[in-house]
């Protein structure tokens, strides 16, 4: 999944107020009837018609995935809680160290729901579709030119990859990956280096790739691997699923699955009127806090809920781009170089009291850089930064941002004039409620911060000026970013990391980042330490500092049985069951 | 059939308008008589009360609107005291009209044949086909060439001539009694003017109709007109036969008229001008001579205080009593105008 | 030339002042009075025109004591607090900012977009209208080809083409987008009146007195289209109002922190305002409706006095 | 005839050239590209660089409309960046959308226009015309969205009796019961844009019937003592009915207009909506495919109005 | 010299149409005329509807495009602009028009409209601008308290003469009356023709006088020129066209004027149906093979007729004959 950051979170306290199970295990009997013959009626919550490229690969927006996902997306690994991934699933993955290789074994009874079996061709030809030069997908990344050959190919220079092995032929079973160098975070689902899902290449292959996402195969009838099988799809509006007779796994229960599309503006009132048993489940949450409030006490619905994988930041302008040589680089003259500057802006925020406000529990100040869905990870002692005027102010006397010449705003250590621009995407009202907040309490401690522009930039125009390779315009900003399953920080905060957009580099960071995929890291233990050490290291530096954090929750009603959507059920969709043929 | 029955005797009619609030006179104290087989011509200037007399025997005014009080009694039965259905019996039917402006008197949208045939088709029994038949024969009586062509054509694609025609067509479809003609030649040249006075007249011999012929064109009276009634101000002035007016003109009103048109006898010399202007309904005076204020020469004592019809020959009748010593200032040569 | 008017009039130099004196006294009483006694004569169209004029002097004036970057700052505290607490009398929005107050500034950012709009676009029309009605040949068509493009824009895409394009707009660099699209149909009314009016005699004895066609058409023939200048701008007012409101709905309208009816009725874009929150949004929406229908219904006596004059003039002829 | 038509679709021509270009021009100056809004931490930017080239967004602009147009006289209006689809096939399943919607509203207008503009001609200055006055004074002055969010809540949320989002249920069966199902979804949104569409109409006709009341030709249908209602019938609203046929092609503008609100509100996968979409996420193709399609459509639609009032009104028929 | 001498005028108005919108063909609304007029004298222009007199009439005022041919003033061609702008054309010339009303601003004072001219023409300071107005209100006979009136506060006989007043405001040397008098009651006509005869005889005004109704023509006009279709079927003097009449067109016309003498009305009618029926048998012989009228031919020093050489050749020696 991906968010464009545009949902900017809204938020609370230092940690959630409430608890939320990520299940709801509902005790009445399941109506065996209502369940065969009924219909679960999921929304998915998108404020644009879903584009409806069913392919993983294809894909690029997070309302495709939701609306497919009791095809089950073709994943082909199974999960734990951290997202580590397990044996179990459609195939099973095995890393060699040594060899430099992964291999990836297919279960024997892997269907296809058009009763074909799941190939080792079609494992290979995910990474065909991804590299292809022509191809129209946006998931490629160059770490995945860590696989022997796979560079030639995206060239064009390769026809086939050669690093990519299919020992027992293509129909067989077995394909075996070979990089040029082994990472830590391959154990992990949502890495950079192996792609978790399979094409199905027998369906597809007379599609040239260029054409595979506008293809019959992938718009109108694309075929899957889950519980499920599509039924029907109304482009742009609803998909509607029946249960697919050859899954390998736990078989599906319903009769009906129906995912319909429902803007954001219009949700609540859709849960409720009970038009939808559910949303989507997603790890990316598509209801917002805002919602929780209006939806917390709606009588026939359960709340289930767990932290999110993404998070909402502060980042400061702190260098630029050097485009020759491909890295971000530190520049010790800009307005925000100065960490004293940068600890009391953000000391002299309340973002606890504006979680607590807006974020009904739901969301709540973040204290570091990794959300705290990564349990392993989280360093849940970090302190963050809470609201402590004295000791903003105290930094700044101290660090030479003094009020001269009886000036109502502080200057800086050299005595000219401090403007600071602070940067943020426009959104709901609570939002630009929210900015002018902050802008006020930048106030109280001298500092004349003005929201550049004069108010809140259009999600273009915003990262249109933050991508620059340099930009003098925006000081600070507030943005959000959703992570992947696996926490590695080098494409956000690395050196040679373009979203890097705050530019900051240090010897430190970039050390302590690449720690955290070096040979080191294939011990979990060191690892939890790099990433412990690095959280300290950004909170200290305050180069990035997180905003709040949040809960994915969802409402579900209460006919509906077996709901657990943590990251560990493999089986989500198969578990469910209705207890009634109508909406409690 | 050489009746002179009289069939429309309008006794005493008043209309008035209601203007504010208020209501007004636009006609008053109307009497007259129309027979078979003549053309009774009502002149007067503009504003008089004409158009208003003929609607008003029409009945084509808005009851809300307007007062009418009197009685017409066209062939036995009392107009005023008709509903609108009872009306719709006579329109068209017994009585038809002609109006000034033959483009906007004809429905754009709707060719010819279906205008001239819906009148038919609320007073006859005829067929489709008969009626198609009789919008040709119609036609052609009105003295269209090409009768085929234009019963298909829209009022549009004709000349004002032929619309006029038209609308005569309308009027007589069903053979009415009485036709009532107000201005129907105004808005064509002297020489289509003349066609139509001919069809009128025409028609007027062949169907024994009466005609109810306005206008303020006096040479047209004296050339079409048995009969003629002088109106001025909501009155009738003068009534008499065509000769009687023309030649024996009584009534100082009939006499300035005359007077002030151009003729061949007057070429060089100033035409006569009525002094002053018609006075506005609201400005009507309700007694006295409503003409005495444009011959302020004649003495009071001279008007009548509330004048009416004298008749001073038969069929010659004379409203006021001023006309008898009145004699026009230059020729008196005492007066300044 | 003036020996022989003397020669033939009566009148000499020693009568002006007299006579002058003697047909001021009779003169009629100019439109601008008929139009004010109608509204003096019309109850409810005074009551409109006393809202309107009342309304917009209040929030001019009131607006003058409001420190609008105040006001526009959030007090969390008060989210969408509800009126009459705390001394809001009509509550607070999601950033704790009173709706009353904002009402008032926002109706003044309305008002005054709505206004600057209808000059801006009404002026410009009317002299376009003008001079194409009036011109033939060569003018008028090219003039009538503009409108031709004009008619096929899609006005609403162009306005949220540019809105985006304009990185820092704000109330002026919006009226002025709105400006150029919304010329066109004034501009064709007055176009299609000025063709028929030019075609009267009047025009044409103005030409043979020698009267400049510059003059013709703002001195002869504007005075005459007056009325429908008149009924159209106020309708269009009426109308402009509403234009900047619902690009805000979109979210292509002002910013929010610039207040105006349209931000304010954009609240109603979450449809749990509609209900829970009808503060932030229904006032501004009742303001415009009372506003709109003032205007168009001082926009409707304003024609009918125009047409009771004309009908006055027919009924002497 | 038809020579008028073509000479006015041949004029049409470079009307619709300078709008593509000023659209296209527009479009591109817009800030951020079609790839601006799906950065995310799994996404690498040279791969995003890499499609920008791949679809020639680095072309200078004159090479991009070249190519854009020479497209075009391919019947191909490029692909779009958000969908990956074709933009005519992308258009033209909403378009399907759009115009059943459009031609729902248009139905509706009249159906409650007609009636009502009719009576309240009739009844001129009584009770009923003043009540029809009333309602389009204030349909006149609420904006339009209000109406919107106002009906979906209503008989959306609160009373249940309409569908709130999509144009078909995802369960109809295929056949009738989809059919049914479409109507279904636009039923409401049609209504309002129905009540909102009538002002126009309501008030054109009500002018033209008492214009024609007024009328010569009127008169002259009384003289010939048709009865009060079939002068009604066959004159006074015949002919002002036939000018009000005209108003469907020119009503087109504002419903595209209208459409983009409706859609918005009821979240209609319609054109209105794509456009919305689009230009939030930079989707060049399709917003400028889409501005000249309703560029076209408003242009079709004076030609329909003029094409209808010819056939209709004898006087200006075009030989 | 002739005050006013027009020479083979040609008004044709463009009808455009096919695929290009161009000009496919035109109505000749004047198709070349010739005639002209004498300083002090009233010019009579007469015909049916639409044969052109009003085009004529603007042409002269120089409202209209010319085509082709020339309208000479003081020897200048004043079809040019540049030669209307020289002689002041518009001070000489001026123009009523037949409908009193339209041809009145509506929103001006009868002050500013009699004034107009004289803003334009002649720089006059304030009082003398009013004293003018209140003259020129005196010589057409209207009281002061007109000069702040509206123009349908007035009758329209006192509209028709504050059109003359307007007119002779600048004391031009020509006046073109496009019908003053068709739309004014019989009384009402009798003022206006009245005074515009008044006036003539004290400022020496000559008039272009358009009308279609022949009797007043004849009262007012010393040479009449016949329109028909766009041409001229017949010019002379009154006597040569109401005693005299050559042109069918001409007899039918003046066969059609209704008479008042009511006793002889059979016998007017008969003539007249006689005439009507010539008209219909000779038709041909008047007009060429397009149905256009012939060029004219002088068959008396005042007289012109427009028919065939041959023909006019023999009604030449007819009068002769009868002369002699
Ligand atoms: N519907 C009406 N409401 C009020 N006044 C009216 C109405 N119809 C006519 N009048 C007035 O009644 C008077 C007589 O009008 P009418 O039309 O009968 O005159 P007319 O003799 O036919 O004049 P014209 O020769 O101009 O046709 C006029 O003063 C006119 O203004
Ligand atoms: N602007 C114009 N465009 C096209 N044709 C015109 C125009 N003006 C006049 N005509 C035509 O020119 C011819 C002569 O018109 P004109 O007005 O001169 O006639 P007229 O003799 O004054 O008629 P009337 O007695 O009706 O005033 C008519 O056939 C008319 O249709
Ligand atoms: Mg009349
Ligand atoms: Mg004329």
């Amino acid at each position: 999944g991906c968010s464009n950051g545009n949902s900017s979170s809204s938020s609370s306290g230092t940690t959630a107020q409430i608890k939320l199970k990520s299940s709801f295990k509902n005790s009445a009997a399941t109506d065996k009837n209502a369940t065969k013959n009924g219909t679960l009626k999921l929304a998915e919550v998108a404020d644009s018609p879903f584009q409806g490229i069913s392919d993983p690969v294809l894909a690029s927006n997070a309302a495709d995935s939701h609306v497919f996902s009791p095809g089950g997306l073709n994943n082909l690994f199974n999960v734990d809680k951290n997202y580590k991934i397990i044996d179990g699933g459609l195939a099973n993955q095995k890393l060699d160290r040594k060899a430099k290789t992964a291999t990836i074994t297919i279960r024997s009874n892997g269907k296809w729901s058009n009763g074909d079996p799941v190939t080792a061709k079609d494992v290979e030809y995910a990474y065909e579709v991804l590299g292809n030069k022509e191809s129209t997908t946006s998931q490629y990344s160059s770490d995945f030119e860590n696989i022997e050959g796979m560079a030639a190919y995206h060239k064009g220079t390769a026809s086939t990859i050669s690093g990519i092995e299919m020992p027992d032929g293509e129909k067989g079973k077995k394909v075996v990956i070979h990089f040029k160098h082994m990472s830590p975070s391959m154990k992990f689902s949502g890495n950079s280096f192996i792609w978790g899902a399979a094409e199905p290449y027998e369906y597809i292959k007379n599609v040239p790739i260029a054409k595979l996402a506008s293809s019959e195969q992938i718009r109108k009838n694309p075929i899957f691997t889950g519980p499920y099988k599509l039924d029907k799809i109304v482009t742009g509006e609803s998909t509607s699923w029946v249960p697919n007779k050859f899954y390998y796994g736990k078989k599906a229960q319903i009769g009906h699955i129906t995912i319909n599309v429902v803007s954001s503006n219009n949700i609540v009132k859709a849960i409720q009127s009970k038009k939808y048993d559910s949303v989507v489940p997603s790890a990316s949450g598509e209801v917002g806090g805002t919602s929780y409030k209006k939806l917390k006490n709606l009588k026939g619905y359960t709340k289930v809920g767990q932290p999110a994988l993404s998070y909402s930041y502060f980042a400061f302008n702190l260098g630029h781009f050097d485009t020759k040589t491909g890295k971000n680089v530190a520049d010790s003259n800009k307005k925000m170089a100065n960490k004293s500057l940068r600890q009391a802006m953000m000391y002299a925020l309340n973002v606890d009291d504006v979680a607590k406000k807006f974020g009904n529990g739901v969301a709540w100040r973040g204290n570091t850089l990794i959300p705290p869905v990564f349990t392993k990870y989280y360093d849940k002692s970090a302190k963050g930064y809470s609201l402590n005027l004295k000791k903003a102010n105290k930094l700044l006397d101290d660090a030479g941002y003094k009020k001269r010449n009886g000036s109502k705003w502080r200057s800086d250590p050299k005595g000219k004039k401090l403007t600071i621009y602070f940067g943020g995407m426009s959104g709901n009202s609570i939002t630009e409620a929210t900015y002018q907040d902050y802008l006020q309490q930048w106030h109280k401690v001298g500092l004349n911060v003005k929201l550049y522009g004069g108010k809140p930039m259009e999600m273009n125009s915003f990262y249109d000026l933050l991508q620059k390779p340099s930009q003098n315009k925006i000081d600070l900003w507030t943005a959000a970013w959703s992570l992947s399953s696996e926490p590695s920080q080098s494409q956000l905060y690395g050196e040679t990391a373009p979203f890097n957009m705050g530019h900051f580099v240090t010897k430190k960071n970039t050390e302590l980042i690449n720690k955290m995929n070096d040979s080191s890291a294939w011990n979990d233990k060191t690892r939890t330490k790099t990433f412990k050490q690095w959280q300290e290291y950004m909170n200290d530096q305050a180069g990035v500092v997180p905003e709040e954090f949040n809960y994915v929750w969802q409402p579900v009603n209460n006919r509906v049985k077996g709901f657990d959507f943590s990251p560990a059920n493999n089986e989500l969709f198969s578990d469910l069951t209705l207890t009634s043929s109508k909406l409690k | 059939m050489e009746t002179t029955s009289d069939f429309l005797n309008i006794k005493d009619v008043n209309t008035a308008f209601k203007i504010n609030g208020k209501y007004y006179d636009a006609i008053s104290h109307i009497n007259l008589t129309v027979h078979h087989d003549e053309i009774l011509a009502i002149v007067g200037e503009s504003g008089c009360g004409k158009s208003t007399l003929a609607t008003t025997i029409m009945g084509l005014h808005d009851p809300s609107e307007t007062k009418i009080s009197g009685e017409i009694d066209f062939e036995g039965t009392n107009l005023l005291k008709l509903d609108e259905a009872g009306y719709n019996k006579f329109r068209g039917a017994k009585i038809g009209m002609i109006f000034q402006d033959p483009l906007s008197a004809l429905n754009p949208l709707k060719r010819i044949e279906d205008q001239i045939s819906e009148v038919m088709t609320y007073h006859t029994k005829l067929t489709a086909e008969q009626k198609h038949d009789r919008v040709l024969e119609l036609l052609k009586e009105v003295g269209i060439v090409d009768p085929k062509r234009t019963a298909h054509q829209f009022p549009h694609q004709l000349s004002g001539g032929m619309r006029q025609r038209v609308i005569i067509a309308i009027a007589i479809a069903c053979k009415p009694d009485l036709i009532i003609a107000d201005e129907p030649t105004t808005a064509l040249d002297v020489t289509i003017q003349a066609q139509i006075l001919d069809v009128l007249r025409k028609i007027q011999s062949e169907n024994h109709a009466g005609i109810i012929l306005i206008t303020h064109d006096l040479g047209v009276v004296a050339e079409t007109a048995d009969r003629v009634a002088v109106m001025y101000a909501g009155q009738i002035v003068e009534e008499g036969s065509v000769e009687q007016i023309f030649n024996t003109p009584k009534h100082p009103y009939t006499r300035s008229l005359l007077r002030s048109m151009p003729q061949r006898d007057n070429q060089n010399d100033d035409l006569y001008v009525i002094q002053g202007n018609v006075p506005s309904l609201q400005k009507m005076s309700k007694i006295g001579d409503r003409f005495a204020p444009r011959i302020p020469w004649v003495k009071p004592e001279e008007h009548e205080e509330n004048p009416t019809m004298h008749e001073i020959e038969p069929g010659h009748e004379v409203r006021c009593t001023c006309y008898k010593n009145f004699s026009f200032p230059d020729q008196v040569g005492s007066v300044k105008a | 030339m003036e020996e022989n008017l003397n020669k033939h009039s009566n009148i000499s130099a020693a009568d002006l002042d007299r006579l002058t004196k003697e047909a001021s006294e009779e003169a009629t009483p100019s439109s601008a009075k008929i139009v004010w006694n109608e509204f003096k004569a019309d109850r409810p169209a005074f009551i409109a025109l006393f809202i309107v004029v009342g309304f917009i002097l209040f929030v001019m004036i009131a607006s003058l004591f409001i420190n609008t970057p105040k006001m526009m700052e959030t007090n969390i505290m008060n989210y969408n607090i509800s009126p009459g607490t705390n001394g809001y009398t009509l509550g607070a929005d999601a950033g704790g900012r009173s709706i009353a107050q904002q009402l008032i500034v926002g109706s003044r950012n309305s008002i005054g977009i709505a206004i600057g709009l209808t000059i801006i676009s009404s002026t410009f029309g009317i002299c376009w209208g003008l001079i194409s009605g009036y011109f033939s040949g060569y003018i008028d068509w090219g003039m009538q080809r503009v409108y031709d493009f004009m008619m096929m824009l899609p006005m609403t895409m162009m306005i949220i083409v540019l809105v985006t394009i304009i990185k820092n707009y704000n109330a002026v660099s919006l009226t002025l987008i709105f400006s150029i699209f919304y010329w066109e149909g004034t501009s064709r009314l007055i176009r299609s009146r000025t063709l028929s009016e030019s075609e009267k005699d009047y025009v044409a004895a103005s030409k043979t007195s020698g009267t400049s066609s510059l003059k013709i058409i703002f001195r002869e023939i504007m005075p005459n289209i007056s009325s429908l200048i008149i009924v159209d701008t106020t309708l269009s007012f009426a109308e402009n109002i509403g234009v900047e409101t619902g690009l805000s709905y979109l979210g292509f309208g002002l910013p929010i922190q610039t207040p105006s009816l349209g931000t304010l009725i954009a609240n109603a874009n979450d449809p749990n305002n509609i209900t829970e929150y009808w503060w932030t949004w229904l006032p501004a929406a009742l303001l415009i409706i009372v506003l709109c229908l003032s205007i168009s219904y001082i926009g409707q006596v304003v024609r009918r006095s125009a047409d009771a004059s004309q009908r006055q003039g027919a009924a002497e002829q | 005839m038809w020579k008028t038509v073509l000479r006015r679709i041949m004029i049409m021509i470079p009307e619709v050239i300078i709008l593509s270009l000023l659209v296209f021009l527009l479009a591109k100056a817009m800030p951020g590209d079609p790839f601006t809004g799906s950065i995310n931490p799994k996404s690498d930017p040279a791969q995003l660089h890499h499609l920008m080239k791949m679809n020639g967004l680095y072309d200078p602009w004159y090479q991009q409309y070249w190519n854009w147009v020479v497209h075009l006289f391919h019947g191909n209006l490029g692909n779009s960046y958000q969908y990956q689809e074709p933009v005519t096939r992308l258009i033209g399943s909403r378009a399907v959308n759009t115009i059943w919607l459009a031609l729902l509203t248009t139905v509706l207008t009249y159906c409650f226009a007609l009636p009502m503009g009719m009576f309240a001609a009739k009844h001129e200055g009584k009770l009923p015309d003043n009540i029809v006055r009333i309602y389009t004074y204030v349909t006149y002055s609420i904006p339009f969205f209000v109406v919107l969010v106002i009906g979906i809540w209503i008989f959306g949320y609160v009373l249940g009796w309409f569908p709130t989002t999509g144009s078909v249920s995802a369960t109809a069966n295929p056949g009738l019961p989809t059919a049914g199902s479409h109507l279904y979804h636009i039923l409401l949104p049609s209504i309002l844009g129905a009540l909102f569409g009538t002002v126009n109409v309501v008030q054109y006709l009500r002018s033209e019937v008492i214009d024609a009341k007024r009328s010569d030709y009127v008169r002259t249908a009384r003289s010939k003592g048709v009865p009060e209602k079939d002068i009604y019938k066959h004159h006074i609203f015949r002919n002002s009915l036939l000018p009000i046929a005209a108003f469907a092609g020119y009503s087109i503008t504002g419903l595209l207009n209208g459409s983009i609100f409706t859609e918005t509100v009821f979240s209609y996968p319609g054109m209105g909506l794509l456009f919305i979409n689009s230009i939030n996420y930079r989707d060049y193709t399709v917003i400028t495919a889409l501005v000249l399609i309703y560029g076209i459509l408003n242009l079709l639609g004076t030609l329909l109005s003029d094409i209808i009032l010819s056939i209709v009104d004898p006087r200006i028929r075009i030989e | 010299m002739s005050l006013v001498e027009i020479k083979n005028l040609k008004v044709h108005y463009p009808i455009r149409s096919g695929f290009w919108n161009r000009i496919t063909d035109s109505v000749k609304a004047v198709d070349g005329i010739s005639f002209n007029i004498e300083a002090g004298e009233t010019y009579g222009l007469v015909g049916e509807s639409g044969s052109g007199k009003s085009t004529t009439g603007k042409s002269v005022v120089g409202l209209e495009k010319i085509t082709s041919g020339s309208i000479m003033y003081q020897g200048k061609d004043i079809t040019k602009k540049i030669n209307r702008k020289e002689l002041d054309y518009n001070h000489d010339v001026q123009m009523i028009f037949q409908d009193s009303l339209s041809s009145l601003n509506p929103r001006k004072r009868i002050e500013d409209i009699i004034a107009e001219p004289l803003r334009n023409f002649e720089h006059l300071s304030k009082d003398e601008e009013k004293l003018r107005v209140l003259q020129l209100l005196d010589i057409v006979g209207l009281d002061p308290d007109a000069l702040y009136k509206y123009p349908h506060q007035f009758s329209g006989g006192q509209r028709q003469r504050i059109g003359v007043a307007r007119a002779v405001a600048t004391n031009p040397k020509l006046i073109i009356a496009d019908e003053p008098v068709s739309a004014l009651d019989l009384s009402v006509q009798a003022q206006v023709l009245n005074f515009m005869k008044k006036i003539q005889r004290e400022f020496g005004i000559s008039y272009l006088f358009i009308s279609h109704d022949l009797g007043v023509v004849r009262h007012m006009c010393n040479n009449i020129a016949i329109m028909n279709r766009g041409r001229l079927v017949e010019i002379g003097t009154r006597d040569d066209i109401y005693n005299h009449p050559v042109h069918i067109y001409t007899k039918r016309l003046l066969a059609a004027i209704p008479e008042t003498s009511v006793n002889n009305r059979q016998q007017h009618r008969a003539n007249r149906l006689a005439v009507e029926e010539v008209y219909r048998e000779q038709q041909d012989k008047y007009y060429d093979k397009d149905g256009k009228a012939f060029p004219l031919v002088p068959i008396s020093p005042t007289h012109s007729v427009a028919l065939p050489k041959e023909v006019a050749n023999k009604i030449i020696k007819q009068e002769g004959e009868v002369k002699a």
